[in-house]
């Protein structure tokens, strides 16, 4: 839809298309100094007050702050946005700003055909163009002939824009990300007013670099409204999203805030035994900053003591969790069998990244689905759940807990850093409305037996500090019922087939597999945790297209929910998207005899739509 | 069980436990002999004079024979995996400080494996006890050398003899800043037992290295100290306060040259120009602490150190009352609603 | 075969049945402190020497000394010996030598129905008694009746004998074993100069020990021929056995002899780092003591520091190796994620024990295949391999190191307590005829890229002190051919991707997969690992008995041998007895869609072919 | 490149390397106004004057910041995993003893994951020279406490203030027996210079703490001692065998009292009553270390320790040639025919 309105200028009017839109991506990007993160956020939270729904994906280099005006120091912010119910930070962008030419070098390749593209010019000079390895200026060899190309003096104009009002010129030119903001603002109809608030609160301190960040955003909208090079802005219309309060949330933040929701719905206090890891590390940082939560946060010397830490707690009577990312896993892989031999609740969040080894730090990837399920020594079963949208990382900490809680055992909860530093809108749930997870603890001396079992198979909880119920636990196999050291052939046979039994036992308090798509479709795309947005969205696409395919996204990975075979055989292909090597298509095949083909993608990126879509085309052209 | 004959003791007011009553019902495995059992007997016997209920007490260990302790004692106990008692150790007492945790442990369990748990806790300052079962040898695994195991020591791993440089522990100890270092033997059964009760009085880390004999892999490797002919010209006990004589009839003492120590015989000196132990000085602690390996010195034996500073669990503790007393007891629905929240309306 | 002989006592002379037999199956059950392990050694040199095949199994309790007497203290020790090829210590024991009620207890149940029970009858006091949780003497309440028993005062024997040569009342007590060794060599016909003669040389600083055992020794035999409670004794004839030279040897032992051999066939200073860990240890002990082969053994600080300071050793240039067992294993986990990612030979060996977590430490398991395959973050491949008897440790930790350096990859190899304190006859080879395994060093700054490939896809391995091949490696995901950091996706993909070609190559350098048993059968036993003994045993015994069975044991279980899925695809139906919960199982339905029947054993001990016998036979039913 | 301009050093005859030579061709990445920038160019200026050649030094270590040190070196480098530097290195070095080892490694990397491998390559004293770049901050992970933070301090994983005591990195070293304690500072880049070559020199497992400013998490946490009007009243170098002096004017020492120190004015003492620093004494260099942490008193920079003691891979090659001397060099057909053999003949 297209309409032409004016818009003011200092001088006159102007006369420029609105164009309404479904859905935009716009991605900024810039040297990790030039504060891509924080423009992505201010243009999300304004599009996120706007009613769109919305979905980001930042991407940070490896580096702190790689020198200036190199490839390897780009830091991209990417935003996707709609009008209707959106599952991904999007395909390739409407629109890409580059602050930089290494940034334009990166990216570049990402943006679709005909999209636009807003250059710093003035970063445009030889030294920068050397270290972005351009031989010539790509504002003028031809190469964007295929974009619409913006060329912008925004340092000059920030320059001009905050002369007189005492800030060095540092400072001043920090304040570019602003000018950029504030004319993206413009481009895509955004009030500016929930920025300028935000710079009133974070920057009140300082009320000078305040009034800078200020005037360079509003600098950059009336430069669009302004100069005549910009004809056209667009519009994205708000979505329909369900009623209610909202708000945009991070996997890491919403994974923090599902535990202390757990802990509150356990009525337990809660206790993370933590140690840094990127991409995990924002999870022990959100909850160490709300002890009023009574919630307990330790950073311990290594991922070892933060897991036997977590253990130390839960045998005290804490809801008990630790986190890391691959490394740190496969650290605390032997502590994870004592949790299962000693039969306590933990919850382990796993926020994937590439691997092997050190691998691909700041990246996500889907590999350790196998040494979250089969990783340890001996026969060691728990169950292992995985997120699949930023928001859903909420909901899945509190069934992890409320599962390691009523079995009795050690969880794993799988994220990936795509989640964990994507965020989405989450509609925000009323505490009164969650459901309470508690379970009683042992307290009569007269039944209490440590390795007895409930109908879950389930062994009480006691804690010490409880009168007449003493008892000793450990990692030695333990005699059933009583729970003394027991080295005795059968009960050996017996406790390993019960620990099998007992994580089986899960699935009886697990939902069922749920279906998305076509009733009669005989075709389609399987996937777990991360995958999940892309691969929603390509499926939507190819039912728009008419295609008959089904979406079935399993985020009970062990135990597999109780119909899961049978809703696989239905179809007479299976498409597996993986972020990996094809993990999950291995579990199927050693559960169900189910084959399935693999859709690998190993190369530090979540897929994309289109490359869902195209590859599921050609699989089903093959049927 | 009849709880008539109980005396009550002043701090808790709860009926004063007997050696028996910390006894769990299941039999003693360690080999005939061993020092295990005189620190378990220790043990045992001097917990019931610090008035803590049964429920409140727990023992957690690491693996090896030492590790074995906590399912003698008829308490809480969690036998955890080599190396890692003192982890699990410290997120119990993190989560539930009121309970008084006892870490018993192994030299390979502690210092090897266990090392870096061992030297974190200790800086942290958790009020932990920490009793670790020094035998200078990997008793469970039938007789590797370990980290206090002497240099030139044969040993099953070490046929040809030990080349490592064993650790001092009471020296790992205060380089760590542990604030309770003491060493004591499991053959001197009054002081191992006020030497525990030392320790349980303590608010904070508290390291006894005891000296433990296992008489299957290394037998005799302490007798010089414990044994009663060699023991009183080989040892010295120093207490707070109280000058460090020692010998057979108590004729020699230790004075201090400049910052080191000297054996003197005290035909030469009078006992007042003898170093005065003082349990506050850190610097003293680490000079008796490295007297052990001086040859010639005898084996200094007591509390070395024993100071106040702040512990973890307390300070845990006092953020969540101040996060508390200045934003409220934590609800859930402000913080869903934290940061920038919209609404969408029905449409 | 019976022959009735003269035998010749103090007295005059007796007439005694020899009867001939094909096999023997014998154990020595006491108190850890009776000497037990020690008494079934020398039996087994003993009837090694007299050349019948044989295959041991000792049984340690979990506690160094338990208190005389109890149940959990009694240590075991069982030998089968044969005159034909065997491969298991046997099923029921013929004969039990008890040296006290705890050891009748513990190990009645397994003897076979009408078997011989040696007593010392001197140790059935009320103490003992109570302590083996008797209420009633076994010798006494008929239990015993369905068993040839035969009480022996041996204690009172042997005070008897040793009187008056100086001995304590302990030290004499202490021959008590080397009684019922003799009295067992009179039994089964041995000799007793073998043991005559190590007796001298063990305790020859000590010669009034030397001659007590001596004098208990004969005591022991001269009771046999004398007294007339023995009517019959046993032969078992020479076993038809490859000619050449033997010994026995533990898989402990085995594995450690064959690190040496390997490091003097690669041409390369070998390197252990190890952490003690039951039932490893014997690997570093052994080790530990050849330093005369320029072997460096490095007793680390725990498991992580033992694989990180190997790894740092092949860096250097030294071929290295790790070893462990399950717990031990798990902490290795992320330090092999560094191996792989740095693609530098290093063999890791697994000899697993029962789990999870601490679990059944003395005991063996087959727990640990999930663990090496798939237990870390990230795709992370390595070959894996499992040796399938004592002596063929031997042979795997060659051929372990030999892919290592061909593939310039970590390697695995798995072997078990079982096979690791086990021991039987090993054909020595001729160091001569042994393979050459070794690689070149890069040497040429010319043509030096550090990951650049060979036909094998392995990288060229420079060592540190090379001039002029400096180079960096690490954990970081590293740039084709030039081994330098490389975060870009493409990369990542393609390197993922190389490095599971890689493993999968391995398929090229080890032998197909071969079958034992019927050629046209259509039921086939499949194993890994240590159940090679029962499993073909059983298998022996299924094709005596006319049933076409096929025996397909696989050794190399990462990659599988490339026509493994078309042997397999022969069988109608698979049989694998494993101890586990069906690892093999899984991993083989997994990688073919190939499906089997599971026989799980997890009770702490191997397989006895009877059981397998019986599984068979119910599956063949099935059919 | 061109070699002629090279001089040649007296101890290996090899022609002199540059400070350039050492310069990998990988862009150094750390942020810019980093303190490891001074801590490489220190690295890569002093290396030349030992007369190493470029293939027989080998820089080793975990993950950090400081971490992607070997990346800059144009030496044989290994980039191992989170704290397992010292682990990797001493298996380099025991397996290949001529090598030039060296570990860059961090406070985190070195005392939080990497702690027990630290004390136990210190106890058994490889000859490996580590520098740990100590900027009481993780740095690569963006900004969590460290075991050197400070207690209080804020940082992403302490919001509300770290309630850790952290370590005393020299004091860890002493307790572990370390043979050569130093610690210096990123800003002071002759002292640096220096103090590598004393570690370089020495002969066993040598130990710099390295202040190192992280100026995007931890901007100026050292700078009371590095900046120009701050560094003279607030820091004291010790030298072997000199009177510890320090102040603007040279007008301040420390003296001993018994044996702890004391800050004196030189107007009320002179120089000869102040304490003269001793690198052979254990017991002045745990004096000294602790000194750090006392307020009030300057922080001590130099050698605290540099003592000799046998290093583990000079011994694992003696024992190496010993045993071949004894049974001669190991040949495997006399290996497997060890104990009991047996013949089978043909049958
Ligand atoms: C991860 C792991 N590594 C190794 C072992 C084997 N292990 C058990 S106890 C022990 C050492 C025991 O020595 P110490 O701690 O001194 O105790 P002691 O038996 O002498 O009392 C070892 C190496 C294990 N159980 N787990
Ligand atoms: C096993 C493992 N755990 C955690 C991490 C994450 N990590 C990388 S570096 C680092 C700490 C860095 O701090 P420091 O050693 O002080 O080095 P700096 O960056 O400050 O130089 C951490 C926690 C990791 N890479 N691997
Ligand atoms: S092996 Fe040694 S330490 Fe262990 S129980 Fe026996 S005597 Fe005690
Ligand atoms: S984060 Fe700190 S330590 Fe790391 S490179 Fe940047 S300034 Fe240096
Ligand atoms: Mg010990
Ligand atoms: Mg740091």
């Amino acid at each position: 839809m297209h309409t032409t309105i004016e818009t003011a200028d200092g001088k006159g009017k102007k006369l420029v298309d609105l164009i309404e839109l479904d859905e935009v991506t716009v991605r900024f990007a810039g040297d990790s100094g030039d504060g891509m993160q924080l423009t992505g956020s201010q243009f999300t939270s304004t599009t996120a007050l706007m009613g769109n729904d919305l979905s980001t994906l930042p991407d940070y280099p490896a580096e702190i702050r790689a020198p200036a005006g190199t490839l390897y120091g780009v830091s991209g912010f990417q935003l996707h946005f709609s009008n209707k119910d959106i599952h991904t930070p999007g395909d390739k962008p409407d629109m890409l700003v580059a602050m930089n030419p290494a940034a334009l070098k990166v990216n570049i390749k990402d943006v679709r055909e005909g999209g636009a593209i807003i250059v710093n010019t003035d970063a445009f000079d030889a030294k920068n163009l050397k270290l972005a390895k351009y031989a010539v200026s790509p504002l003028e060899d031809g190469s964007l002939r295929g974009y619409k190309l913006f060329e912008v003096p925004i340092t000059k104009m920030v320059t001009t824009a905050l002369e007189g009002i005492g800030l060095s010129m540092k400072e001043i030119t920090r304040s570019k990300n602003f000018f950029a903001l504030g004319l993206c603002y413009w481009m895509y109809n955004r009030p500016m007013e929930p920025t300028l608030a935000w710079i009133k609160e974070k920057f009140g301190k300082n009320p000078m670099i305040a009034e800078g960040n200020e005037r360079a955003l509003r600098a950059g909208y009336n430069y669009g409204d302004t100069t005549e090079i910009f004809t056209s802005r667009f519009e994205v219309k708000p979505a329909k999203l369900p009623a209610g309060t909202y708000r945009n949330v991070t996997g890491n933040e919403a994974t923090a805030i599902g535990i202390l929701a757990a802990c509150e719905l356990a009525k337990l206090p809660g206790f993370l035994g933590s140690y840094p890891i990127t991409p995990a590390s924002e999870i022990l940082h959100e909850l160490s900053s709300h002890k009023n939560f009574n919630f307990r946060t330790f950073q311990a010397e290594d991922e070892i003591a933060g897991i036997c830490s977590a253990i130390g707690a839960a045998f005290g009577g804490s809801l008990a969790f630790t986190n890391t990312s691959g490394p740190g896993m496969a650290l605390k892989q032997e502590a994870i069998g004592l949790a299962i031999m000693i039969e306590l609740p933990l919850v382990i969040v796993n926020v994937q990244r590439g691997g092997p080894s050190t691998g691909l730090p700041t990246k996500p990837e889907q590999s350790d689905l196998f040494q979250a399920i089969l990783g340890r020594n001996g026969e060691s079963p728990l169950p292992v759940i995985a997120a699949s949208s930023p928001a859903n990382c909420f909901w899945m900490a509190i069934e992890a807990a409320r599962i390691a809680l009523k079995h009795m055992t050690p969880v794993v909860l799988l994220t990936d850093g795509y989640l964990g530093n994507g965020s989405e809108p989450w509609l925000l749930p009323k505490a009164e409305n969650l459901p309470d997870i508690s379970i009683p603890f042992a307290t009569d001396p007269e039944t209490y037996k440590p390795y007895s079992r409930n109908e879950h198979l389930a062994r009480p909880w006691a804690v010490p500090g409880t009168p007449g119920l003493e008892h000793r636990i450990g990692g030695l196999e333990k005699k059933h019922i009583d729970g003394t050291v027991n080295y005795e052939p059968g009960n050996h046979q017996f406790m390993t087939d019960m620990r099998a039994a007992k994580v089986k036992k899960v699935q009886d308090s697990i939902p069922e597999q749920d279906i998305f798509g076509s009733e009669d479709a005989e075709f389609a795309l399987v996937g777990w945790g991360g995958t999940y947005g892309a691969i929603r969205a390509a499926t939507e696409r190819l039912l728009a297209a008419g295609k008959k395919v089904a979406h079935v996204h399993i985020k009970y990975l062990n135990p597999f929910p109780k119909n899961l075979e049978q809703v696989l055989r239905r179809y007479k292909k299976l498409l597996i998207p993986e972020n990996n090597l094809g993990q999950l298509a291995f579990l199927l095949r050693a559960n169900y005899m189910i084959d399935s083909e693999t859709l690998a993608k190993v190369q530090g990126l979540p897929f994309v739509p289109s490359e869902i879509e195209v590859a599921a085309l050609k699989s089903l052209e093959s049927m | 069980m009849s709880t008539e004959d109980k005396t009550m003791t002043k701090e808790t007011g709860a009926p004063q436990l007997t050696a028996k009553d910390l006894a769990s019902d299941q039999d003693v495995r360690w080999c005939p002999g061993c020092g295990d059992y005189s620190i378990l007997a220790q043990v045992q016997r001097s917990l019931p004079s610090l008035g803590y209920k049964k429920e409140d007490l727990a023992f957690v260990s690491g693996i090896g024979c030492s590790s074995r302790f906590p399912y003698y004692m008829n308490t809480y106990g969690f036998h955890g995996i080599h190396g890692r008692a003192l982890a699990i150790a410290s997120g119990l007492k993190a989560a539930h400080p009121n309970l008084s945790v006892w870490v018993a442990t192994g030299d390979g369990d502690c210092l090897s494996i266990g090392g870096n748990h061992f030297i974190h806790a200790a800086r942290k300052n958790f009020d932990l006890n920490v009793m670790m079962f020094d035998n200078q040898i990997y008793g469970l695994t039938k007789g590797q050398y370990s980290p206090t195991s002497l240099y030139g020591q044969k040993t099953k791993s070490t046929p040809l003899g030990s080349i490592d440089h064993p650790f001092n522990p009471l020296l790992v100890a205060l380089g760590a800043e542990a604030s309770f270092v003491a060493r004591s033997m499991d053959r001197d059964m009054k002081h191992l037992a006020s030497t525990v009760v030392r320790a349980a009085e303590h608010h904070g880390f508290s390291f006894i290295d005891i000296l433990q004999n296992c008489n299957i892999f290394n037998d005799g490797a302490f007798f010089l100290y414990t044994e009663k002919e060699t023991k009183p010209d080989n040892t010295v006990f120093i207490e707070h306060g109280k000058p460090l004589v020692f010998g057979k009839d108590n004729n020699k003492g230790i004075k201090l040259d400049g910052f080191r120590p000297k054996v003197v015989s005290l035909e030469d000196y009078s006992v007042n120009d003898l170093l005065v132990h003082d349990e506050k000085s850190k610097e003293l602690a680490f000079i008796l602490a490295h007297m052990t390996d001086m040859p010639g010195y005898p084996m200094p034996l007591g509390v070395f150190l024993d100071i106040e500073r702040p512990v973890l669990e307390d300070d845990m503790k006092k953020q969540i009352d101040k996060a508390i007393e200045k934003s409220g007891r934590g609800d859930l629905n402000s913080l869903f609603r934290e940061g920038n929240t919209w609404e969408i309306t029905g449409n």
